[in-house]
């Protein structure tokens, strides 16, 4: 099955990432730009079937490994 | 004495940190990340570099190495641990350090020698310093950035555990001497019982006139003295 | 029915008669596998089809070359058993088309070249060009290849010592990006990169085979146009983690003696290390495509083959120690695995599965390659543009010229690019970057090694010959003034299209002036790269060669740097200024001229000079020496007084050159070769001034060190003063301004 | 209004990321992991209330800056 996490920094911690992006539209000219953060996605794919089953392992993964529960937050989501 | 110097899969600092502790006088073991123990080491450093590539965090995936459980182990016993570089970042990540690190203001990596104020002296780490001294260290990351929440800040304030600050020409944590955007000028860290110590700054690269600063030494010599034995070179 | 027609020739890049020459080596045609073999083998990148009968004419010999030209990178001795290792190579086509990857995956191949003869990395440089910064397709290009090389080379842990950036139009659609890599080995522990002794099993190792950059080995040898796009998936990702551990783990399989030879699989992947191993050590090699790692489904044997992907390694193992070598692999979580053998006889043969797929004499993938003699012809033009006339220009102050010289970004301190460098990695990073040529220690020993970057476009564009013998002689120079004896050189030969003879009279002219030059000098070259094709749209870049001279000083902190050291020594310029505007920074950024003959240099003067210095710094008797170069004499000056703490100069220049309107400017600015800017205590200066005289080399007292301002006469006027902090820091942001000051048309700043 | 753009390396664009998490996955037991690619998102805060506009300009941004197209491909979703 192929399941996806969203690891975002909590809006609590300053992202340098979305900071500079948002700069860099402004000087493109994008002024209606208002801010940016930068996030990012890992596409797995897992052994199994049951949906329930591999989002339980890949919450797992992602509380374990895949963020930094001090600055960032999570989501998962079975794709099928 | 013996100082463990931990080399994960990535790590390009580990030769430097050994070479640096028999400059001050020490034995230093590089120790494989996939060993269980750390022998008879009454010291133990995590290097700098880019374990496992830093690419997910940095020190993301390197506080899941079976030496690691030696290295919990080994703080909690209050041995003295010193992790410069990526190795602070693998001690925020492997929760023996409060924080995190994100990427520099600017998000380009900085290298360069900059003054870094020495706050604190009751660590193993900075007893041989005067406080308020002022050190010429080298930097070398992308990703310095120090962050926490406001309680862990407060705390971290109140308990004296910031121990380096990056200062300006002058001496003073200010932004202009502020070189990644790092939260209240902070380049190093200790824990609650002070004997864990995280630095941005390469004191390790600073030990011989030759390389343009010694400052360095103050750092390796000050764990080297306090435990009181000297060189076997 | 042949598969095999025009069209199909073309796709590869390859020519009726080569094909020709083709049928009657493999006395029958080929398959489409066997002819993809063939056009990678036979590229200009790999086969040096057009620059190889150039090339033979350099001095390649010399008491200390332990390696010259033809291994994977030279070598020359340095004394206590050990040997300097070193090697520059280009990465200019995938700069332009994905500029950090691009600088990434150049500066990861030259690593793999030093560490493949055995020898470990302790230092890079760059040599990058790019057009004017005010334009926002070079900003992009600059910003992506200096965090690429940057990005690379900090995380595997190897300094970045030094380099050297120039920007011109010129290079607008045709970025330059050189590397250079420099490593220490014991002499014993040197290995080669031959397949010997038939039955050795050979084992690939590293990262998996995608289809990355299949035909890069041909695109890098095609001029660019619009279809160039088209192949851009063809972008190699760099992966410098793999590359880390895959040089810790063949440094330490090199020390189990299990090793017969190793080879990088860089241009032309399988294909070239296949065979070029077979040939080089004079046997055959069988290989099954099944056993190769791989990283997509469904790769044909022809995908395999032709494979770029970075960071992978093919070794032939002495057959029963096999396990050694997995054993070490292992450790390092790398999996080594055996994709063949070395066979009898000299021929590459492909299987999969079994099935023999392509069957070649791999000798007529190499040795046997084409030789071109390619017809030379010297440009119509050149006699005009060598015509220097400065009545029609208007001219402007020399302080208005000093003020705007140190800005422009060739001439501006290069901090915003090497403060994302890592230098000081390694603990051997003697000076840092900015204040000399670059100067790492090698530990266990006194020694340092001194080595840097130069070439200038608009000297070789003006007269090749000259600009080849002037790449060659800065050099030298600036690794002298460091206090280093240059012993050994690589180059790295950035030219256009060598099928239109004006080209390949550049590019022959420029290889016979480095050749005398290296001769004069007593620096043999021990390796180097050729890149042709630098054009786009037609229009070639300044014919380009980039000298990387290495020097050995004595005692490696003894090194002397540019700066003034105290207040009160005494400034002497050593050499002649002959007043030359020519293809001088000046002419080009405030006359927008490029034009006249490039500086003169006689080079047993310039000899005497370099040996004179060296001598100097190694008695103690010089606090600075700074190679005069672009910009001339008054920039050499100020670049003196910074990074010194705010040591100013008051200086008063002779007159030199023809009476006129530009007579200051020739004085201050002109680009004379041959000179040196040095600094004296009071104490030293008799010595020095008989030492000069004693080896004929010219002696001028320019000044003294001192007070917070450069301030500048010629023959008693005064034409320049400006306070040092000011000049300083215009000096050192000025190309960091550029870069924040963006234009509505940029892109880039993901990372 | 809010929008978010996902950019992707292009399928036959080596990840090496990807791989890096992989066999960390694999190492802490989570051997059911076949594959990881890595992707990043941006999520936009910008002025306008014209869906399709807002698209239209993001979509811009996007080409423009926030993907290299010489070996990433990115989409758009505006969220409202
Ligand atoms: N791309 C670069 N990377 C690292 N160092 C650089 C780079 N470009 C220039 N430098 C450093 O800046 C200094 C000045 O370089 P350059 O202008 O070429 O002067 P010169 O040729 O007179 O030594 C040198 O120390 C050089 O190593
Ligand atoms: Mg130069």
């Amino acid at each position: 099955m192929r399941a996806r996490v969203y690891v975002t920094l909590k809006p609590s911690v300053f992202d340098p990432q979305g900071r500079v992006v948002t700069d860099a539209l402004t000087t493109l000219g994008y002024d209606d730009v208002r801010d940016v953060r930068q996030g990012k996605y890992f596409d797995l794919e897992v052994a199994g079937t049951d949906a329930e089953q591999v989002r339980a392992r890949v919450t797992d993964m992602a509380s374990r490994l895949l963020a930094n529960p001090v600055i960032e937050s999570y989501r998962v989501e079975v794709l099928a | 004495m013996t100082v463990a110097v931990v080399v994960f899969p990535g790590s390009n600092s580990d030769v430097d940190a050994q070479h640096a502790v028999r400059v001050a006088g020490a034995n230093a073991t590089l120790v494989w990340h996939k060993d269980t123990d750390l022998g008879d080491a009454q010291a133990v450093i995590l290097p700098g570099g880019f374990a496992h590539g830093d690419y997910l965090r940095t020190g993301a995936i390197a506080r899941f190495s079976p030496i690691m459980n030696a290295v919990r182990d080994f703080a909690d016993r209050g041995g003295p641990v010193l992790g410069i570089c990526n190795g602070f970042q693998i001690l925020l990540e492997a929760g023996l350090l409060p924080g995190a690190m994100v990427r520099n203001r600017d998000i380009k990596f900085v290298s360069r020698l900059v003054p870094v104020r020495v706050d604190q002296v009751d660590t193993p780490f900075t007893s041989a310093c005067r406080q308020g001294q002022v050190l010429h260290l080298p930097i070398a990351h992308g990703e310095g950035n120090y962050t926490a929440d406001a309680d862990t800040m407060a705390a971290l304030e109140a308990n004296r555990q910031v121990i380096f600050r990056y200062v300006d020409a002058d001496g003073q944590p200010c932004e202009a001497g502020n070189p990644n955007g790092s939260a209240r000028n902070i380049a190093g860290i200790c824990n609650a019982t002070r004997n864990v110590v995280g630095l941005m700054p390469h004191p390790e690269r600073a030990c011989e006139a030759a390389l343009g600063s010694a400052d360095g030494l103050a750092v390796l010599s000050s764990l080297v003295h306090g435990l009181g034995v000297s060189s076997s070179r | 029915m042949s598969v095999i027609d025009a069209a199909v020739l073309e796709r590869h890049g390859l020519k009726l008669d080569e094909y020709a020459r083709i049928l009657e080596l493999m006395g029958r045609e080929p398959n489409l596998l066997e002819l993809g073999l063939f056009s990678v083998m036979w590229s200009e990148h790999c086969s040096y089809k057009s620059s190889r009968v150039h090339l033979k004419t350099l001095p390649t010999t010399g008491p200390r070359v332990v390696q010259g030209p033809g291994e994977n990178a030279g070598a020359v001795d340095i004394g206590d058993g050990l040997c300097a290792v070193f090697k520059i190579e280009s990465h200019n086509h995938p700069s332009f088309i994905e500029p950090y990857q691009g600088a990434a995956t150049g500066v990861g191949g030259i690593i793999r070249d030093i560490f493949t003869m055995g020898a470990r990395p302790i230092g890079l440089l760059n040599a990058l060009r790019f057009g004017s910064l005010d334009t926002s397709l070079a900003r992009r290009i600059f910003e992506g290849v200096v965090a690429g090389v940057g990005g690379y080379g900090n995380s595997i842990g190897i300094p970045t010592i030094g380099g050297e950036i120039v920007f011109d139009a010129a290079y607008a659609g045709n970025p330059l990006v050189n590397v250079l890599c420099l490593g220490t080995a014991h002499r014993h522990d040197i290995i080669k990169g031959a397949a010997r002794g038939v039955g050795n099993p050979v084992f690939y190792v590293g990262a998996r085979t995608g289809r990355d950059g299949i035909h890069g080995a041909t695109m890098a040898s095609a001029e660019f146009d619009e279809s160039s796009a088209e192949k851009r998936p063809a972008v190699q990702v760099g992966d410098p983690f793999m590359e880390k551990l895959l040089m810790e783990a063949c440094l330490e399989v090199m020390q189990t003696g299990a090793l017969v030879g190793i080879q990088d699989m860089g241009a032309a992947g399988l294909s070239c290390a296949t065979s070029e191993m077979g040939s080089r050590g004079g046997h055959g090699m069988d290989v099954d495509v099944v056993h190769v790692p791989q990283r997509e489904t469904d790769m044909t044997p022809y995908d395999i083959m032709l494979s770029e992907s970075q960071e992978r390694m093919l070794m032939v193992v002495h057959r029963g120690r096999e396990a050694e070598v997995e054993a070490v692999f292992r450790k390092w979580d790398l999996h080594a695995v055996r994709v063949g053998v070395v066979t009898e006889g000299d021929r590459l043969r492909i299987f999969d599965h079994g099935t023999l797929v392509a069957d070649v004499p791999n000798r007529a993938l190499t040795d046997e390659a084409p030789v071109y003699h390619r017809p030379m012809q010297r440009p119509a033009w050149q006699n005009d543009v060598q015509q220097l006339d400065l009545s029609t220009l208007i001219p402007i102050t020399a302080a208005a010229a000093f003020d705007a010289l140190l800005t422009t970004p060739t001439i501006a301190s290069k901090r915003w690019a090497y403060q994302q460098y890592d230098h000081s990695v390694g603990t051997n990073t003697i000076a840092q970057p900015g204040l000399t040529a670059a100067v790492a220690r090698v530990k266990g020993t006194p020694v340092g090694l001194a080595v840097s970057v130069d070439g200038n476009g608009r000297y070789a564009y003006l007269n090749p010959h000259r600009g080849g013998m002037l790449a060659v002689a800065e050099a030298a120079r600036n690794v002298a003034c460091t206090g280093a004896t240059p012993i050994g050189a690589t180059n790295n030969l950035n030219f256009g299209n060598p099928e239109r003879p004006e080209i390949m009279w550049q590019f022959g002219e420029a290889v016979r002036g480095i050749g005398d030059a290296c001769r004069a000098l007593a620096v043999p070259i021990t390796g180097g790269n050729v890149s042709l094709y630098n054009e786009t749209e037609g229009q070639a870049i300044y014919p380009t060669p980039v000298l990387g001279v290495l020097g050995l000083l004595d005692e490696a902190d003894r090194v002397c740097t540019r700066t003034f050291k105290q207040v009160g020594d005494v400034v002497m310029v050593l050499g002649d200024n002959l007043a030359e505007l020519g293809g001088s920074e000046y002419l080009a950024q405030l006359h927008g001229m490029v034009r006249g003959d490039a500086p003169a240099l006689e080079l047993a003067r310039e000899r005497a000079l370099q040996q004179l210095v060296i001598a100097l710094i190694g008695e103690g008797r010089l606090q600075s020496a700074h190679d005069c170069a672009d910009g001339g004499i008054a920039v050499t000056l100020a670049e003196c007084t910074f990074d010194s703490g705010g040591i100013g100069v008051t200086a008063d220049v002779p007159a030199a050159g023809a009476p006129g309107p530009f007579q200051v400017a020739a004085t201050l600015f002109g680009e004379s070769a041959s000179r040196i800017v040095v600094s004296v205590t009071p104490e030293q200066v008799d010595a020095v001034r008989e030492a000069a005289l004693a080896s004929g080399v010219p002696l001028t007292t320019v000044g003294t060190t001192g007070g917070h301002a450069i301030t500048i006469a010629v023959a008693g006027q005064p034409h320049i003063h400006r306070d040092v902090a000011a000049a300083e820091s215009a000096w050192a942001t000025a190309i960091g301004d550029r870069m924040r000051r963006r234009t509505p048309t940029d892109a880039g700043a993901t990372e």
